[in-house]
């Protein structure tokens, strides 16, 4: 009941929008459209969804202050199906049907790269939100990522494991890009600092138990264990470990999209190297607006989304539409940005360079910001 | 008065029709046999009595009432007992759980009728825990009537009891029909290649061809030469 | 020792939580001869269903189970009123074809319903220990439950006249139909049997990790590779399947291969799990085709 | 506007290669494969292997098409013993063995970072491409289909006991069958991955098989013509969805997932109101003895 009315007013809500927006523009011009690509079906859409909200977000926002140049900003939404075919089609369609300038990208790497493939020839922008492999780094120039690479975070998270004494730690990672990815970086860093890998996992996301995946911890008994991963499986596998004894702690790369399994357990065994930004006064705004409308509090996708709307949407206010205008005004007006997470500056491959890294503690049942 | 009657009764499987315009009748009490050569349709016309095939035209009547378009299981509800000539049991089920099978539709205790098939079949109550595919061809023919005869049936159809049996157990399986006459006088239609040993059974002859009767005689005044014409170029005389 | 101990209890917990989905597909194939790959999507329907009425109708959740298992019996038997059974002549191939389309369709329905994100029933349990080996409270209802369906489907398949007549309409259909079996009536009973041990496998399954949409994908190999193992036609075979791949994963991934042969630590990465999954079902197709062959042309 | 119906009809031509690969087993031999996407994938990775190790662009066609009807042969090896679900089953298998195994296996084709290829930059000269290889694939299908081991092989498939009675072993033109159709597969998938740019594991996971059944099935699976039509309704119901989102400004995660079930709606309405598809075959009449 309760969730047949959520869907209606979902619905309610989309016309309403919809019904609003060329109203506002009927005076003037036609709107500014920018697409976004995301599974919104598919494999684990809940991050994916969430992305669309912070775009959804920054657009309101814009649109509530007068839009660009006057006209208003119309999202297209496509859904990738977590298929790079599916993927290829939205694009395609949002680039040459609905002539968008930019469009911002969510999908792990499979979809992601080929639809920077697609974007680079014809010249259009994409602001990626998730995709983390370093070939995206290959795309500069018409490709801006508003998440940082796999490497940065991966990075901090070996040194911040090291910097707590661990010796000894074992990888437990979903065996996709982003995990594959962050655990090497991690490992890199953790041995670089004289630790020992005992062991490197890549389980099969979505399984019903990783207890055999993580039977081996128990004999190995590792000082750390090194993680990354997103919600639903980081709860299995928090859960595994609780089951099968092995108390090491957690250091992790982006904690705030971990699921947490058991408050009492959990606390003050994970911690791990966030996005900064996420606790600043920009980001608690931000959280409060996104709980008000959504009613659930956002992830971090939530953020990455919003910032690349935020700085589109101003680099266009700033350069008017079209392309070139827009590739020259991004970096300017990032510079001046305060973003949802934290200050954005992009390297020639289009890729954050410093972002701020924030630590992050699971205690009393949320996660709190630590010092460095 | 007619136990089961056959009017232009057009049948097949699928695309293919078997049966073009057959009709017959099973008076009460009487053993009506179908001869004719491989391929005339005979098995067809049991299997679209009980209802297993795809009817096309006709009529089928039986203990009084139009049967034509009821499903094989109320047929058999209605007390039409099918033995068929192959995948005459159910290979899977021990012999016990196919004869609880042949009871299927009934109420009441199987007991006593248990031990008349016991009786009638010594070596089905040895057998009794046995999974009836394990069972020799012989043995299976003799559980598939003993499972039939639980259905306490009105009118016994015969799908050739003689085929792939050795001489013994066709014996066997013959004098079981016998004492099953003689103790019920239920009417039957049995299908036989085995001429003499359907003669030694039937009241009533008819011999189909391509489909169709061609001859409907008493046992008694059928004469073999009309026989082997209608076996050997399926003319009608 | 203890290793051991603990593999064998993943062993029968995994095991469980595929067998008792498992089972149904089996049975569906043994009476009308075709593999359905929408299966599955009754699990991913139950455990829904037991998460609505738990989360939103405040049932406990043993109640929700039961309640989501009958309901989706219902559902079952209506799935095929609509669509299989108005297919019984066409090929086995095309009744799998239709089969994955009904499994799209549900699919589909569930994620637009529901959303695709997961959702997980509030439960926590806590840590037992054996002999050094580990497992929890909500594995020992998983097997518990998941031994009792069994126990109960066995009865009634084997102690009951329907269940009797189940297995004679697999065994021999037309023989069956002229014993005074009512096919339909049967087949529907079939359905509901399939769907109901499905929901409550699917319930279980997300009692220990989460309800997913498309949760059905992570299920459906293993399920089908337990199946195959067991035999396509044997409802038990199947649950004895199960266990089998089970054992079969649990022991590959936990094995120290490398210790065992040079001294260097080495196992088989654990992401080779769907891969020993799938890999069983076809070794055991290319192995043992005779008796397969055989059993479905008799 | 143009790039997007060129992009539409490059991805209709290179999904009906496979779908008259598809046509050839089934409809013609009545062969139940349900690992369409393996021949397609092992083209694709061809081309992957090359870009990653250094090979030119023909050699990775070359591996991708000469390993596609290698593993076919292995894959239709059983099916002479087992029976059509069962090999089916197989076939299922099969090609996700080869998809994990691409995953897991890094060495190969990058894991599962997946690997770039060269992409065909431009993109007329891709659809061109893609058509001729359908003309093509097209033409062989329809000789094939006329010839006197096409009409041999319905004969198969409606009988295979009265085809052995007619002193030919079904196997040996089964594989014949399937190494051809899977060298048009293998050809589609090479293509694939240099029009994509980019070979994945994602890129080739059971749905896909589905999604290419759905339009054989939906187009009748006897006819190329009615495979060509069912792939573009498939993908062009697809597209249209993308459509109706953006005018009905429903959510578009509900309209996306609507558009998954009207795929699996239409696969079963196909099946219950019109079983011979689209365009049905044609009634011929066959003389066994005009071999």
């Amino acid at each position: 009941m309760k969730l047949g009315f959520s869907v209606l007013a979902a619905v309610c809500a989309m016309v309403a929008f919809s019904a609003l927006s060329p109203g506002a523009v009927r005076a003037d011009e036609p709107p500014v459209s920018v697409g976004v690509i995301a599974n919104l079906t598919g494999s684990d859409p809940k991050s994916s969804v969430d992305m669309v909200h912070g775009v959804e977000m920054a657009a309101d926002a814009l649109n509530a202050a007068g839009g660009v140049k006057g006209r208003k900003i119309a999202l297209i939404v496509e859904d990738s199906e977590y298929r790079p075919q599916a993927g290829i089609e939205a694009a395609t369609k949002l680039f040459d049907v609905n002539k968008v300038d930019a469009a911002i990208v969510f999908g792990g790497s499979s979809v992601s790269i080929p639809i920077a493939e697609l974007a680079a020839p014809k010249g259009k922008i994409l602001m990626n939100t998730s995709a983390s492999s370093a070939k995206l780094g290959n795309y500069g120039g018409t490709l801006f990522s508003t998440l940082p690479l796999d490497d940065i975070v991966g990075q901090q998270v070996g040194f911040y494991a090291a910097s707590k004494g661990a010796k000894t730690a074992a990888f437990i990672v979903p065996n996709n890009t982003f995990g594959t990815g962050l655990m090497e970086s991690a490992a890199k860093a953790f041995e670089e600092k004289g630790g020992k890998v005992l062991r490197k996992i890549a389980y099969t996301e979505g399984q019903p138990d990783y207890r055999a995946d993580l039977q081996a911890l128990v004999a190995l008994k590792p000082d750390a264990i090194i993680s990354a991963g997103y919600g639903d499986d980081t709860r299995t596998a928090f859960k595994a470990a609780r089951e099968l004894g092995i108390d090491a702690p957690w250091y992790v790369g982006y904690p705030s999209i971990f699921s947490v399994e058991n408050d009492a357990w959990m606390n003050g065994k994970l911690s791990g190297v966030d996005n900064g930004g996420l606790d600043s006064p920009m980001g608690q705004k931000l959280k409060a607006a996104a709980v008000a409308k959504y009613s659930a509090e956002p992830r971090p996708h939530f953020y990455y989304g919003y910032d690349a709307m935020m700085l589109l949407g101003l680099a266009m206010q700033k350069a008017g539409t079209g392309v070139a205008a827009i590739k020259a005004a991004l970096p300017d007006v990032a510079k001046s940005y305060d973003g949802a997470t934290g200050k954005i500056e992009w390297d020639a491959r289009g890729q954050r360079i410093n972002p701020p890294m924030d630590k992050f503690m699971f205690k009393d049942g949320k996660l709190q910001a630590i010092a460095n | 008065m007619t136990a089961l009657a056959l009017s232009g009764v057009v049948a097949g499987y699928g695309a293919i029709t078997v049966l073009n315009g057959v009709s017959l009748q099973v008076g009460d009490g009487e053993v009506l046999a179908v001869l004719g050569a491989n391929g005339s349709g005979k098995s067809t016309v049991l299997k679209t009595a009980i209802g297993l095939t795809r009817m096309t035209a006709g009529r089928i009547d039986f203990a009084g009432q139009d049967i034509s378009t009821l499903p094989a299981h109320r047929r058999a509800a209605l007390g039409m007992g099918y033995v068929p000539q192959t995948r005459n049991v159910f290979g899977e089920l021990s012999v016990a759980d196919n004869l609880r099978m042949g009871g299927y539709l009934r109420r009441d205790a199987l007991g006593p009728d248990l031990d008349r098939v016991f009786t009638l079949f010594p070596r089905l109550r040895e057998r009794k825990r046995e999974l009836a595919g394990n069972l020799s061809g012989g043995e299976r023919r003799m559980l598939a009537i003993g499972q039939t005869l639980l259905l306490r049936p009105k009118l016994l159809l015969l799908d050739e009891p003689s085929s792939d049996l050795s001489p013994v157990m066709v014996g066997l399986v013959f004098d079981a029909i016998r004492r099953i006459r003689a103790e019920t006088g239920i009417p039957v239609l049995l299908v036989e290649q085995n001429v003499t040993m359907a003669l030694s059974l039937a009241d009533r002859v008819c011999v189909l061809v391509r489909g169709r009767e061609a001859l409907d005689v008493a046992a008694s005044a059928l004469e073999m030469a009309d026989l082997q014409a209608l076996f050997m170029d399926g003319g009608v005389r | 020792m203890c290793r051991v101990i603990q593999i064998l209890f993943n062993t029968l917990i995994y095991g469980s939580e595929i067998a008792i989905i498992a089972v149904g597909v089996a049975l569906s194939y043994s009476i009308l001869r075709f593999a359905n790959f929408a299966h599955v999507q009754f699990a991913v329907v139950g455990a829904y269903t037991a998460f609505s009425l738990h989360q939103y109708a405040g049932a406990p959740i043993a109640l929700a189970a039961v309640l989501a298992a009958l309901l989706t019996g219902l559902f079952a038997v209506l799935v095929d009123w609509l669509v299989f059974a108005r297919l019984r002549n066409i090929t086995p191939e095309g009744k799998m074809i239709v089969s994955w389309g009904v499994a799209l369709f549900i699919r589909s329905i569930v994620a637009a319903m529901f959303g695709g994100s997961a959702r997980v029933f509030d439960v926590s349990s806590d840590t037992l220990s054996i002999g050094g080996a580990f497992f929890t409270l909500q594995d020992v209802i998983v097997v518990a439950a998941t031994a009792l369906a069994m126990l109960a489907l066995h009865a009634l398949l084997y102690r009951t006249l329907a269940g009797t007549a189940l297995r004679a309409l697999a065994s021999n259909r037309d023989l069956a139909e002229t014993r005074g079996i009512p096919a339909a009536r049967m087949i529907g009973l079939m359905w509901f049997i399939c769907g109901t041990t499905a929901a409550l496998g699917g319930t279980l399954f997300a009692l220990q990790t989460r309800l997913q949409p498309n949760m059905d994908l992570v299920m459906l190999l293993p399920v089908f590779s337990a199946v195959t193992i067991g035999g396509l036609d044997r409802v038990f075979g199947a649950a004895l399947g199960a266990v089998v791949l089970s054992l079969a994963q649990n022991l590959l991934i936990s094995v120290d291969f490398g210790t065992l042969f040079s001294g260097e630590s080495w196992s088989v990465p654990t992401q080779f799990r769907d891969f020993i999954a799938v890999g069983a079902m076809v070794l055991i197709l290319l192995l043992r085709p005779r008796r397969i062959a055989a059993r479905a042309a008799g | 506007m143009t790039d997007f119906i060129i992009f539409s009809v490059t991805t209709i031509a290179i999904w009906s290669v496979l779908g008259i690969s598809l046509h050839l087993q089934f409809g013609l031999t009545g062969l139940v494969n349900f690992g369409q996407v393996l021949p397609f994938a092992v083209g694709a990775y061809g081309a992957g292997f090359a870009a990653v190790h250094g090979l030119p662009i023909w050699a990775g066609a070359l591996i991708g098409c000469g390993l596609a009807p290698l593993i076919g042969v292995l894959v239709i090896l059983p099916a002479g013993r087992l029976t059509q679900d069962y090999w089916a089953l197989v076939t299922l298998g099969a090609g996700e063995i080869f998809r994990l195994a691409m995953l897991n296996i890094s060495g190969i084709a990058g894991g599962v970072e997946g690997a770039s290829v060269v992409r065909l930059g431009d993109r007329t000269l891709a659809m061109v491409l893609a058509l001729v290889l359908l003309t093509g694939t097209a033409l062989f299908a329809f000789r094939m289909d006329r010839s006197p081991l096409g009409r041999l092989l319905r004969v198969l498939r409606e009988d295979e006991t009265l085809a052995a009675t007619l002193g030919r072993n079904p196997l040996r033109f089964q594989l014949v069958v399937t190494a051809v159709s899977w060298v048009m597969a293998g050809l589609a998938g090479v293509l694939y991955a240099h029009v994509t740019g980019y070979v994945s594991p994602s890129s080739f996971m059971v749905i896909e098989t589905f999604v290419i059944w759905t339009a054989v099935v939906l187009g009748g699976p006897n006819t190329i013509a009615g495979v060509v039509l069912g792939t573009a309704v498939v993908q062009l119901t697809g597209v249209s969805t993308r459509f109706i989102a953006q005018w009905s400004h429903l959510p578009s995660e509900l309209v996306a997932n609507l558009r998954l079930a009207a795929f699996g709606a239409v696969l079963v309405l196909v099946f219950l109101f019109r079983p011979q598809g689209v365009i049905p075959e044609p009634k011929r009449r066959y003389n066994a003895d005009s071999r």
